[in-house]
């Protein structure tokens, strides 16, 4: 199996705080790959050089057997990878049917219009069209974000939290979603804290506690692993 | 009529001119930029086509066409190191800019003639053409935001993080736009500087910029017909107060102020529902907002 | 004790919309005085426009909230309310959802100007405790709010609402983006606060741990009370099981 | 050497007055979140109250100095009054604020010059401002003196204020996110109206040096030192009110070393050049830390 | 028969104002006294005034209007001459006289045309006899010069200065600048201290000439170094904002409120009566605009701009406050300049009683 995404011995360090700290880890194509790890671990920084909005300050970043470690986070999103952030970034002031056209931004515009039109009603916001993004519920606005980053049509799709704010059977509905985005050959990577969600729909979970790796594999094993209960879980999680 | 044009004819040529600067703003403002750089940039297009057609046989064509390039390429060289520059840093650097620019026209005497300025410039610049050169910029930004390009503006002026997450390269993108509306300001400075056979450096002073912002402010963001509206009124003003000599200023912006303060989306939204119904995606029809939520569109913070 | 000595929140008949669309209709809960009282519904049922009516984020349309027995929202009229400043000098907190922190300001500042209003002594002991509750916050005192990670602008944003002292804490999905680890100490946290004296109104998407912590709880969807009742009785409603309890899978 | 001396005792007064000034004006920006090029308008106003309270009334220059503040102080409140927050409640843009502060300083400007004219006045001479002493061949003026020193009075005042009291740390928060602020019970309007209050102060302060210092009261004086403030204000970060203080101090010298040592017809071009260079080295000023929210 | 006048004066908008006002108060006060003497007979004169803002643009929709609205006869200005070279050029087409009051450029008239004429003597008629004088009677060989570098006025009388000083063989030690707005003069009076010239030369408007000369005296420039200043010093504010820096500050002009001359002193008393101060040397210019207007209207007896222009061509030795004045034959005052200089707050003539040394 090809490694869509392979990271190397990856760091980052912000005055006092070290983000990250020689991470390497591998996301195959076509899986749902979780990266879990406690509050500040890192995770968010790692998809934030990903996608170019830092800089890494060693290792190697290759996507789709090329390196991007240090492009400028437009010319990565071309190169097929999307994003959702933690902290919700809509467009606001731009309505929901917009903020789902600008994803579209690189088709044309035909094609455009019918794709957000068909991810609207994918993600259940075709009622809310026209609403001003920022009018959304909480959870709402998460699933937007979600719909504009399919819009761009990535071959990998990052989701940072898309879960918070959900409650148990709008989850659900995401877990539905995720495999569904999946079954159409797109590599998810997925931030979560969400554990119902992660051991659902995980192909492969990897761990990070303080920048490191402290456990990879599948969703079962790491759930058993000592080392996760203590840094992470907090007690045995059965879902 | 004619009575009319001879009286009124240098007012209505400054509306055209000054709408064109106000384009020039406008434009920046579409990508979420404050840009004093007008004046600098009005200077650097007057200068140059005003030399050309005082030093060279060239036809006035071509000296319209070396200022605006004057001032596109200005725009270029500022841009690529300024446009890095977020928000109001922006804004200050590119007044740094037309002040330098202001003070190398002082001392620049050979070229620029100093204090003094240059005359005898050949007064080729004529109602018509002012016009046409509007009626062809409003047709082209109109145009242009209809379709992809108003969507990628739009994105750019929101919110730059998500904008790149999506593959927009806000960088590049206000860059061709600020070179766009360098060549605006450089096609509007070479327009004055054939308009009254007379420029000196003080015509294009942070004030210039100023009153851009003004006039693209001042009619209604989020469209340019708020910079054509802006010009007029800000420019006609003036002229219909000259009854009252002295408190003229007084009135001046005594109206000024309420206008802002009253009409805080600009003139143009006076006519608010006409426009919500004609650019829904150029609109920046903003709902209210639940109080505490601090809705910011520019994506920095001070810390 | 009267009944009504009892009740520190009562909303009645409350509705509040955004512009011209009404999103809650004439919604009625009532909070007693060291009571957790949970908040449960699907996304847009109105629960954080319910915490803004409360908090005079948001004016009512109509309906009252009587705070200890005085009323907010006044006489001469529904938008005529307390000034949100005033309310919590009352003693009201709202933890807002999404990690409400001042990016700008240092995690110990952010922490300051949570007791604010408070004039005792005790502010200096109260961030230490903080600090015990939160290690990670202490680690990064000095570090400005908007470069800490998710969960961690979510703990200080809950720890800023306690540094008020509030008799009423507000809670909008504080345990939002936090790992199952800090979660479970948050909840901990929660009934503590509630054993030191403070009421708290709590809205969760968490719906499990939230029912099974709370006194009471009321259901809510599309801007109505569908449901009410004690936490235990909320949580086996078969309806309730099913959408916020993740259904018969956990069950 | 000499030289050299007399001209960083030049570069000090000049750069305090420009100080003064641009720390008040930071101070509002950081809390309305607009330039408010009305302030230079707010300081002219200070020193025409100044200059009547001593000229007409006879009052002594430090019982002017406080009233001019008070005076520059209320113009900047009534502004925020009848101005700023109305616009701010009817949800307008901040550029739209920023044009209004240009309208309002349009007017202040009007009204002086309808009513007092648009003669330079100045500050009647005394003994004690006239003085000057020779120091190592430099020429040390007492007005200097008691320019810089209030200056730094003013502004230790204002950092122990910011820094030291929770009226600081609250103004800051309503700087930042007044939502937040609101909702840990700061009282934003009225705090907001106390920040125009203390930069309207600052502003008058500024302008009384100004006008002593320099003699040259007019309706027309702020514009001038608008642009100073400005740049003093991007020399030091914007919002950073230590920033604005030694951007001020660096102006004044920067000015003053470049007419020394370069060419003065170039003083402005030099200053805004370094400010211009400053910010492509450094796009957040000096002392500004980075601008960007993280991802 | 009403005839209509326009007035170009700037009276808001930065320091062009502070001239602009004293030039239009003089000239209300010239058409005022010559319509109720009854020496224009059956005619009537009437102002129509515009202000400028000190805003060429601005002055050139006021011409238009002038022009084309208002049918004015003759008119009064502009204040600035960056206005007069964007406006003037209207008036000359349309074949309407414009006398201009407080524009010193050097060569305007020639280059604006035959309609333009005015009663500001420029600074090349003024300035290279002063400065022979001063150089020769002061033996003086080494000056500093500081001028404002944004300012029409000013630059020019740089420039003529510079040319002057260069005739006489003076060494420029430094060459200082400065800009409308500016306050602090310190640094470049520091840097020419140090060159220890023995006089320096002033291109300035009152308010800063006074602000240099001031500041030059508190730094310790010596008072053996002469200041030689322009005649747009001839002020109040000279003296006033100056105080005790301004003595002995030399300029060379056509007129001070002193004069000798029974014309400009009852100017002198009728405008301190009437606006509460005494004039200043822009005052004075206005009132030789405006009174030789009148009188060019009184000869042609019409509202013809032709006519009135050609009167305007034919006026030798009219008494006016600058002594008899006239046009030449490219239209520039005919007035003889005087050497001033500055003795216990007011000018009075280097040759005269006051002048030792
Ligand atoms: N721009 C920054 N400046 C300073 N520190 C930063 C910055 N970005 C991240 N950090 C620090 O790096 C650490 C890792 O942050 P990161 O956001 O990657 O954590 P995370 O794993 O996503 O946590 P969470 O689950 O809470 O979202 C945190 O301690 C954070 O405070
Ligand atoms: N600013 C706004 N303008 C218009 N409508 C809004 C606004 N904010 C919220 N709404 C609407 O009000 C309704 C209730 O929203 P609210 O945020 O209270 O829901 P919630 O129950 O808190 O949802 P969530 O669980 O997603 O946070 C939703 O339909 C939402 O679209
Ligand atoms: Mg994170
Ligand atoms: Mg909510």
């Amino acid at each position: 199996m090809t490694h869509l995404l392979e990271i190397d011995a990856l760091s980052k360090r912000f005055d006092g705080v070290q983000a990250l700290d020689g991470l390497s880890l591998r996301v195959d194509a076509g899986t749902v790959t979780s990266v879990i790890g406690p509050n500040g671990s890192g995770k968010t920084s790692l998809m934030n050089m990903v996608t170019g909005f830092y800089r890494p300050d060693s290792g190697a970043i290759r996507f789709d057997g090329r390196e991007i470690g240090g492009l400028a986070s437009a010319r990565i999103a071309r190169l097929g990878i999307g994003r959702t952030f933690q902290q919700i970034r809509l467009f606001q002031g731009l309505s929901v049917r917009d903020n789902v056209l600008l994803g579209a931004e690189r088709r044309g515009r035909r094609g455009a219009a019918q794709r957000a039109g068909e991810l609207l009603e994918r993600l259940g916001l075709s009622h809310a069209g026209r609403w001003p993004a920022e009018a959304l519920p909480y959870g709402h606005q998460r699933r937007l974000e979600i719909a504009r980053s399919l819009a761009a049509e990535p071959s990998l799709l990052i989701l940072d939290e898309p879960a918070a704010g959900m409650n148990p059977s709008e989850k659900r509905e995401l877990d539905a979603l995720l495999r569904d985005v999946r079954g159409r050959g797109v590599t998810v990577l997925l931030v979560e804290h969400d554990m119902e969600l992660i051991m659902g729909i995980s192909d492969r979970v990897i761990v990070i506690n303080a920048g490191r790796e402290i456990a990879a594999g599948t969703p079962a094993s790491v759930q058993a692993d000592p080392a996760v209960i203590e840094a992470y879980l907090g007690v045995r999680h059965d879902a | 009529m004619m009575d009319f044009l001879l009286a009124y004819e240098n007012v209505i040529a400054l509306v055209c001119i000054n709408a064109i600067l106000g384009i020039g703003v406008y434009l920046m403002l579409s990508v979420n930029r404050f840009s004093l750089a007008t004046g600098g940039l009005v200077a650097v297009g007057a200068y140059v086509s005003v030399l050309v057609s005082l030093h060279t046989a060239l036809p006035f064509p071509a000296a319209l066409a070396a200022g605006t390039l004057a001032g596109a390429l200005m725009a270029l060289l500022l841009g690529a190191p300024v446009l890095r520059l977020e928000g109001d840093y922006f804004a200050l650097a590119t007044l740094a800019f037309t002040e330098v620019m202001r003070v190398i026209a002082f001392n620049w005497d050979t070229v620029t003639g100093g204090a003094l300025g240059l005359d005898g410039i050949p007064l080729a610049t004529t109602l018509p053409l002012l016009a046409a050169t509007v009626a062809a910029l409003v047709a082209v930004i109109v145009i242009a935001r209809r379709g992809r390009t108003g969507r990628v503006l739009e994105a750019t002026r929101l919110d730059d993080m998500p904008a790149q997450a999506l593959g927009i390269d806000v960088a590049r993108v206000r860059l061709a736009v600020f070179v766009f509306s360098g060549a605006v300001c450089g096609l509007g400075g070479a327009l004055l500087g054939h308009l009254n056979g007379f420029i000196g450096p003080n015509d294009f002073g942070l004030q210039r910029s100023l009153d851009a912002i003004a006039y693209a402010v001042l009619g209604g963001l989020g469209h340019v017909s708020g910079a054509l509206a802006g010009a007029t009124i800000f420019t006609a003003l003036p002229e219909a107060l000259r009854f009252s000599a002295q408190a003229r200023e007084i009135v001046m912006a005594t109206i000024l102020l309420l206008a802002v303060v009253f009409l805080p989306r600009g003139m143009l939204s006076i006519g608010q529902p006409l426009r919500g119904a004609l650019g829904r995606i150029s609109g920046s029809t903003r709902r209210a907002a639940p109080a505490g939520e601090a809705a910011p569109i520019n994506t920095e913070v001070r810390p | 004790m009267t009944r009504e000595r009892n009740v520190l929140l009562s909303v009645s008949g409350l509705s509040a919309a955004y512009g011209k669309r009404a999103v809650l209709h004439g919604i009625s809960l009532e909070v007693r005085q060291g009571e957790i009282v949970a908040l449960v519904g699907a996304n847009g049922a109105g629960k954080t426009t319910t915490l803004s009516a409360i908090m005079g984020l948001l004016p009512a349309v109509s309906g009252s909230i009587e705070f200890d027995g005085t009323s907010f929202l006044g006489q001469t009229g529904p938008a005529a309310g307390l000034a949100v400043e005033r309310r919590v000098a009352r003693g009201i907190s709202l933890v807002q959802e999404g990690r409400q922190t001042v990016p700008q300001l240092t995690v110990a500042e952010n922490l300051a100007i949570g007791a604010y209003l408070r004039r005792d002594a005790d502010v200096a002991a109260d961030i230490a405790h903080l600090y015990a509750l939160f290690p990670r916050l202490a680690e990064r005192r000095r570090q400005l709010a908007g470069t800490l990670s998710g969960g961690e602008q979510q703990m200080l944003a809950i720890g800023r609402a306690l540094m008020a002292r509030p008799r009423l804490l507000l809670l909008d999905e504080p345990s939002m983006g936090l790992a199952p680890k800090i979660i479970a100490r948050i909840f901990r946290i929660i009934e503590q606060i509630r054993a030191e004296g403070t009421t708290v109104l709590l809205v969760e998407q968490n719906a499990r741990e939230a029912l099974a912590m709370a006194d009471r709880a009321y259901v809510l969807e599309q801007g109505r009370v569908v449901l009410s009742g004690d936490g235990a009785t909320v949580a086996a409603d078969p309806a309730v099981l099913d959408a916020y309890l993740g259904g018969r899978q956990a069950a | 050497m000499e030289v050299f001396l007399q001209q960083t005792v030049n570069g000090l007064a000049l750069g305090a007055t420009y100080a003064v000034f641009a720390v008040g004006f930071t101070l509002l920006f950081g809390v309305l979140n607009v330039l408010n090029l009305a302030q230079g308008a707010i300081l002219m106003v200070g020193a025409f109250a100044g200059i009547e309270l001593t000229t007409e009334l006879d009052w002594p220059l430090p019982f002017a100095f406080l009233a001019a503040m008070l005076v520059s102080a209320l113009t900047a409140m009534t502004s925020e009054w009848f101005v700023f927050r109305p616009l701010e409640a009817r949800g307008a843009n901040r550029w739209m604020g920023l044009v209004a502060s240009l309208a309002l300083a349009r007017l202040l400007i009007a009204v002086v010059q309808e009513v007092f004219g648009t003669q330079v006045r100045r500050f009647p001479q005394s003994a004690w401002t006239e003085h000057a002493w020779d120091v190592l061949g430099v020429r040390v003026q007492s007005l200097q003196l008691i320019v810089i020193a209030s200056a730094v009075l003013l502004m230790l005042a204002l950092a122990y204020t910011l820094r030291r009291t929770r009226i600081g740390l609250a103004i800051r928060t309503i700087a930042f996110k007044p939502g937040v602020a609101q909702l840990v019970g700061i009282p934003v309007t009225r705090l907001k109206l106390l920040t125009y209050g203390m930069t309207g102060a600052l502003a008058g302060a500024a302008g009384v040096q100004l006008g002593v210092l320099y003699n040259a009261v007019s309706p027309f004086m702020g514009d001038n030192i608008l642009l100073k403030g400005l740049s003093a204000l991007i020399l030091g970060g914007l919002g950073q009110v230590a920033g604005a203080a030694i951007g001020g101090i660096v102006l004044g010298l920067t000015e003053v070393y470049s007419v020394a040592y370069l060419q003065s017809s170039l003083r402005d071009a030099i200053a805004f050049g370094a400010i211009f260079l400053v910010l492509v080295v450094r796009p957040t000023g000096f002392f500004g830390t980075s601008a960007r929210q993280r991802a | 028969q009403v005839i209509k006048v326009g007035v170009v004066q700037t009276t808001t908008g930065g320091s062009a104002a502070l001239y602009g006002i004293e030039q239009k108060n003089a000239i209300e006060q010239v058409v005022e006294q010559a319509n109720a003497s009854g020496k224009l007979g059956k005619l009537k004169i009437e102002l129509v005034h515009y202000d400028d803002g000190a805003d060429r643009n601005q002055t050139v929709n006021i011409f238009q209007r002038l022009i084309g609205k208002d049918k004015v006869s003759a008119i009064l200005g502009p204040t600035l001459t960056t206005s007069a070279l964007a406006a003037d050029p209207l008036a000359q087409k349309a074949g309407i006289p414009i006398i201009a009051s407080s524009n010193t450029a050097a060569g305007l008239t020639q280059r604006i045309g035959d309609r333009l004429f005015r009663v500001s003597p420029p600074e090349d008629i003024v300035t290279p006899g002063v400065i022979k004088r001063v150089v020769a009677q002061n033996k003086i060989k080494r000056v500093a010069q500081i001028y404002g570098i944004d300012d029409q006025l000013t630059k020019s009388a740089y420039t003529v200065q510079k040319q002057a000083l260069a005739d006489n063989g003076v060494n420029v030690v430094a060459t200082e600048t400065f800009q409308r707005g500016d306050v602090d003069f310190a640094a470049q009076l520091t840097k020419i201290k140090a060159q220890t010239p023995d006089a320096i030369v002033i291109g300035a408007l009152a308010e800063e000439a006074a602000a240099i000369v001031r500041q030059a005296r508190q730094l310790g420039i010596p008072q053996q170094v002469l200041f030689i200043g322009t005649q747009s010093a001839i002020s109040t504010k000279f003296f006033e904002l100056g105080g005790a820096g301004a003595e002995g500050t030399i300029v060379g002009t056509a007129w001070y409120p002193e004069l000798d001359n029974p014309v400009s002193q009852s100017f002198v008393r009728d405008y301190e009566a009437r606006y509460k101060r005494r004039p200043d040397i822009y005052a004075a210019y206005g009132h030789d605009a405006a009174a030789l207007l009148v009188e060019a209207i009184r000869r042609a007896q019409s509202g013809d701009s032709a006519r009135i222009h050609a009167e305007l061509t034919a006026i030798k030795g009219y008494p006016g406050v600058l002594g008899p004045i006239g046009f030449d034959a490219n239209r520039e005052p005919t007035v003889e300049p005087k050497i001033l200089v500055a003795r216990g707050g007011k000018f009075v003539p280097l040759d005269g009683k006051g002048a030792d040394k």
